[in-house]
């Protein structure tokens, strides 16, 4: 069937409140609003009150309390309505989430998952367009999604509602409206588990989000310039599937990776510093960065658009390779 | 109250430019004109013009991102508004910042967090200062009925509370989070006024379609304020007239009610009640929103023809040295 | 109310099972057994022991890091908790928590963390599993009068209040946070019941140096929470005996005060008062006692000779898969 | 004089606090008591509590408001006890600290510093050892500080409380009793230079806070097996001091970064990331860190220990680049 990213994050979740009573949801105007992008929309219908609930601004709370009914038994699916908002959770999700079973012991499972709205869309500004991977890569503890496709995230959201381990979910505003046919049939993905969107043999781009689909762009523009690029979705950040990565660098001897959050300590950060540790002899050259610029996302679009990684800035990088 | 027929005009007068102010941002946002999200202060402008005809040289204010037409009456001018709304180079951070951050420290405008209530006890540090100065200035603190319910409120009102400083926090009760009505999200009907006495601080509930209202709850906190009491809580009760952004149809909401409410028109009250007194003719008051219509018209056309920044000016106030 | 000879007994020994936890709990540490600080509890039993005797099977607890030995009333066994205190692998995590996070989720323990007041809506999300489930079960949330200033508080008890949950929220008024004074820290004499009224809670203050005033305050509420009216607040006003960590000399205060306050000690008030009524004689007290010393020496024989976990078994409890 | 790490923080703060009155301290326990490691003793008698503040615990407060007392004309120097709280914060910090002015113009200054304790020490456990600069170095709009000695911690503790942009200050427990030799006469040490902590030819190890000691017993260690070590301190790990690290690396080809955070996404992320990215010629291996590992620093003392870098674990990876 056609759906959007949006609606396939919806049904994962309807289809999985379905499948276990004790899933639940509960964040900001997730109720009668289905969440101010339409994501839940109908599940207050279907599932009642009681399993669909609006929570008041507090998002300490959200954390707090999904903590408290995933280890006495329920699996919070909850909602930071932007994932900027993560950050005034920062510590219920780094300290709590990420080291309650370590820090408490075997007996204390938290099957719940976060999920979050990121990235740039257009005017949103510097509190609500960040992306916030990079940050929670630091905390230990904690699954980390980020997927770039219908398919991918529907097939994620499911298998992370069904996770012992607690995760985050991103999803890109930029791709709720994006279209994909995906199975009618159930289906699952493994996390850790990353995807070849594209496969080419001189470059590997790592690309996360909705990167990936500026990665397709300037691939095609590469292409006709005779550069064959092979595209890598990691889907999950933590999980890291580092063998498909180190597969692909083996072909192509040559890496760039594509994030949108700004480049200082970002997600390129952690996978540069991995991949040439890893594959030091392997590479042709280094493991370049295509990043936002260090700047608090401009309000002004021209701005914004300049400060954000495009096909164009892609491609400047994987020619500055040879 | 015995009025002077001058405050009852520039009472009025604020009434009208905030607005007018906010039905036109409603118009440059449909015609493109506005790179972010708008949210739209129709029908609450009582609550700040009430509660900012208390206002003297040297206070501070920390508005909200409802009504950002409250930044005109604070004195930031029309032109720095729209500039920074419609993300051009005359803003006060030149569009960097955007329609949440129209904002002036020279007329003690503290600036806004988008991430709602981190900014609460910016207020507070504010407070501090003036405190440490010795004058009777206060500080503004704007804050929804749905941001009373994050953690940083409460955390900064204990402290203005236990270091005895001037704040005015004024919640703005308009009924809604986006789609979660006050009784949903609040365990409380009054989420300003029932909280005040476990700060230790008192409080007035005033009706916030009714500017007079407003200000004279407004004045006897702030009269209690500037004579070194400590903080104190006023509660405005309004509705939310829009959808919580522009695209927002509110139909999670009954629209029955949503009318009732604009019958209690904050403006328009006012308007009968100086005509009424015979403060103002007819003709005066046409004269008074043509003028204000004809100033926010060419600022909104000095910011429409404002350059944008260039790229190579994007790090620039990132960091003074 | 009248009381059975049992419940004083029990009532009686738990809290000289947390008197004497408490105190070899600070003797095993100066002889170097515990890896991190401690905070002792002693002098404030009461609060803990006089909630806990309204437990009923099924209910969750999420205490704090003072007293640690409030984990044996709830039924962790003594061995796992010393393990655990002494960074051990008979410890419930191993001893990778270590002592503020003695914890047993077969016995309701939800759970600490030493990020304080992070963990309170981790109370108000078990509140909604009873909720859901449909028992008289309630929650323990236990906190001190420092930590209601943070605003996870504020954002919990909203959200036990809107929702209605099964939570007892307690607070340790045991007046310091580290060297701050409550009233230097809070704007309200009584940060635990002054706040409840603003979440439409109800709340009781009790003498948190009588035992049977805590059971009492927090038999009225717990029955009214059990009863499906939603969250409430206890207060029980007692004093820190001991500096916050060991090695703190506390010269922050006036030491006259602390003796006073020693003189209520809610151990020997207890003591006297089943002495007079006759439910013991001193005989059995002392049975009592020795009983309850030798449990607590067994335990920690056991915990010192408790292996630690090999650094092969770093990585274990990170993720359940 | 023979002053301690702590004592010569204490005195920064009460020298800029006679030097200018509008420096004001709060935060938790810093008056009576001193702060819980007794730094700020002394500063409640000599100035009074006008400007030296016990705070509640509401680090949200703490960040808040010294952000409305900069701006409005005050040179906060706020603390939060240890720097695993900061987390509590965090938006506050990442958000408007790092971005307040960017988002409201240039009449806007934010002089404050965050002094916050730091690091390992000995059984404190998951929620009070951790070192987070990482985390901030992602955010925008910071200056962030890391001393190793008590001769830069006073120097930049000066220039951070003189400087009109805001500040994170992080101490490490552990080096808070190190003493040193330091100039009675006045000084002030600039952000963005890196110190040399010992010359050397054959591997350079930039090494942060505690790490600094570890590296230099690591390069004794290396000294006799004949590898010579350059130890580079930044200092301020934002802004970065390129320039020094490069000029060593010209020399030495080969570079270690030590970091006592979990490896994933920390500084060493970042720091080999860049290097590689710009330095790539030069250098003859592949940038190594040395980090703790990526679990919840675990409170028995033997497995912390056996977590966070100490020399041995540096000089295995020295001796891997050869
Ligand atoms: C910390 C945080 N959480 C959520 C949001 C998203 N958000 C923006 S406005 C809003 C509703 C605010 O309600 P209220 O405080 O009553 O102000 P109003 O919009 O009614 O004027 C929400 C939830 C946010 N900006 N910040
Ligand atoms: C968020 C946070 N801030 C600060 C601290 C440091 N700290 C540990 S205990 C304590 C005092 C707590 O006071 P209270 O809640 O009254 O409990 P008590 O120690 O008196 O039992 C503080 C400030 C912390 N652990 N967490
Ligand atoms: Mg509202
Ligand atoms: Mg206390």
């Amino acid at each position: 069937m056609l759906v959007t990213y949006g609606q396939a994050i919806g049904d994962a979740i309807k289809e999985e409140m379905r499948n276990d009573e004790n899933v639940i949801i509960f964040g900001e105007d997730v109720a009668e609003m289905g969440n101010i992008f339409g994501i839940t929309k109908g599940a207050l219908e279907e599932f009642g009150h009681d399993r669909v609930k609006n929570t008041p601004i507090s998002e300490t709370a959200i954390i707090g309390s999904a903590i408290g009914a995933a280890i006495t038994g329920l699996r919070p699916c909850v909602e930071l309505m932007y994932s900027d908002f993560a950050l005034v959770a920062f510590s219920e999700l780094f300290h709590c989430v990420g080291k309650w079973r370590y820090m408490h012991g075997p007996e204390y499972k938290l099957p719940l998952v976060v999920r979050s709205a990121m990235g740039s869309s257009f005017g949103a500004g510097a509190e609500h367009s960040n992306c916030v991977e990079s940050l929670f890569m630091h905390a230990t503890g904690l699954i980390i999604v980020s997927p770039s496709t219908a398919y991918d995230a529907k097939g994620l959201l499911k298998t992370a509602i069904r996770s012992d381990d607690p995760v985050l979910f991103f999803e890109h505003k930029q791709l709720y409206q994006t279209k994909e046919n995906i199975p009618d049939d159930e289906y699952t993905i493994p996390f850790g588990v990353a995807d070849v969107k594209r496969e080419g043999k001189d470059v590997t781009i790592i690309a996360v989000g909705l990167m990936v689909k500026k990665a397709i762009e300037a691939a095609s523009i590469l292409e006709e310039k005779g550069i064959s690029i092979e595209i890598i979705d990691p889907r999950t950040l933590v999980p890291f599937d580092k063998e498909t990565v180190f597969e692909s660098i083996r072909k192509t001897h040559r890496v760039v990776v594509v994030e949108e959050s700004n480049k200082t300590a970002g997600i390129g950060a952690e996978l540069a510093a991995m991949i040439q540790e890893s594959m030091y002899d392997e590479l042709d050259g280094p493991v370049l960065r295509v990043a936002a610029l260090d700047v608090p996302l401009p309000y002004n679009i021209a701005l914004e658009l300049h400060c954000v990684p495009d096909a164009q800035k892609i491609v400047t990088a994987v020619e500055a390779l040879f | 109250m015995a009025y002077s027929k001058n405050f009852l005009i520039d009472i009025y007068e604020e009434l009208v430019e905030l607005r007018l102010f906010e039905e036109k941002l409603v118009e440059i946002y449909n015609l493109g004109k506005v790179p972010g999200h708008i949210h739209s202060g129709v029908g609450e402008e009582a609550t700040y013009v009430g509660t900012l005809a208390t206002r003297k040289d040297g206070d501070y204010y920390k508005i909200t991102h409802r009504p950002v037409g409250a930044s005109a009456i604070i004195g930031v001018p029309l032109n720095t508004i729209f500039s920074e709304i419609m993300g051009k180079r005359d803003g006060n951070s030149g569009g960097r910042g955007g329609v949440n951050h129209v904002s002036l420290l020279s007329k003690g405008m503290l600036g806004f967090s988008g991430t709602l209530a981190c900014d609460i006890a910016v207020g507070v540090g504010a407070g501090l200062t003036i405190k440490k100065k010795g004058t009777d200035n206060i500080v503004y603190v704007y804050y929804g009925d749905g941001t009373s319910s994050r953690g940083p409120v409460h955390e900064a009102m204990n402290l203005a509370a236990v270091w005895q400083l001037p704040v005015l926090f004024i919640c703005e009760n308009n009924q809604f989070a986006i789609s979660t009505h006050a009784t949903e999200g609040i365990s409380v009907e009054n989420p300003g006024a029932d909280r005040a006495a476990g700060y230790g601080m008192p409080s007035k509930i005033v009706d916030g379609t009714d500017v007079l209202s407003v200000y004279e709850g407004a004045k006897e906190l702030t009269d209690y304020i500037r004579s070194g009491k400590g903080p104190a809580i006023l509660e405005a009760k309004s509705y939310r007239w829009r959808g919580h952004f522009e695209g927002d149809q509110a139909r999670y909401r009954d629209a029955g009610v949503t009318e009732e409410w604009k019958r209690k028109d904050c403006v328009e009250k006012m308007k009968k009640y100086i005509c009424e007194s015979k403060v103002a003719t007819q003709e005066e008051i046409n004269a008074i929103c043509k003028k204000i219509n004809d100033d926010l018209d060419k600022a909104i056309k000095f910011a429409d023809e404002s350059q944008s920044i260039t790229v190579e000016e994007i790090y620039e106030y990132m960091y003074v040295k």
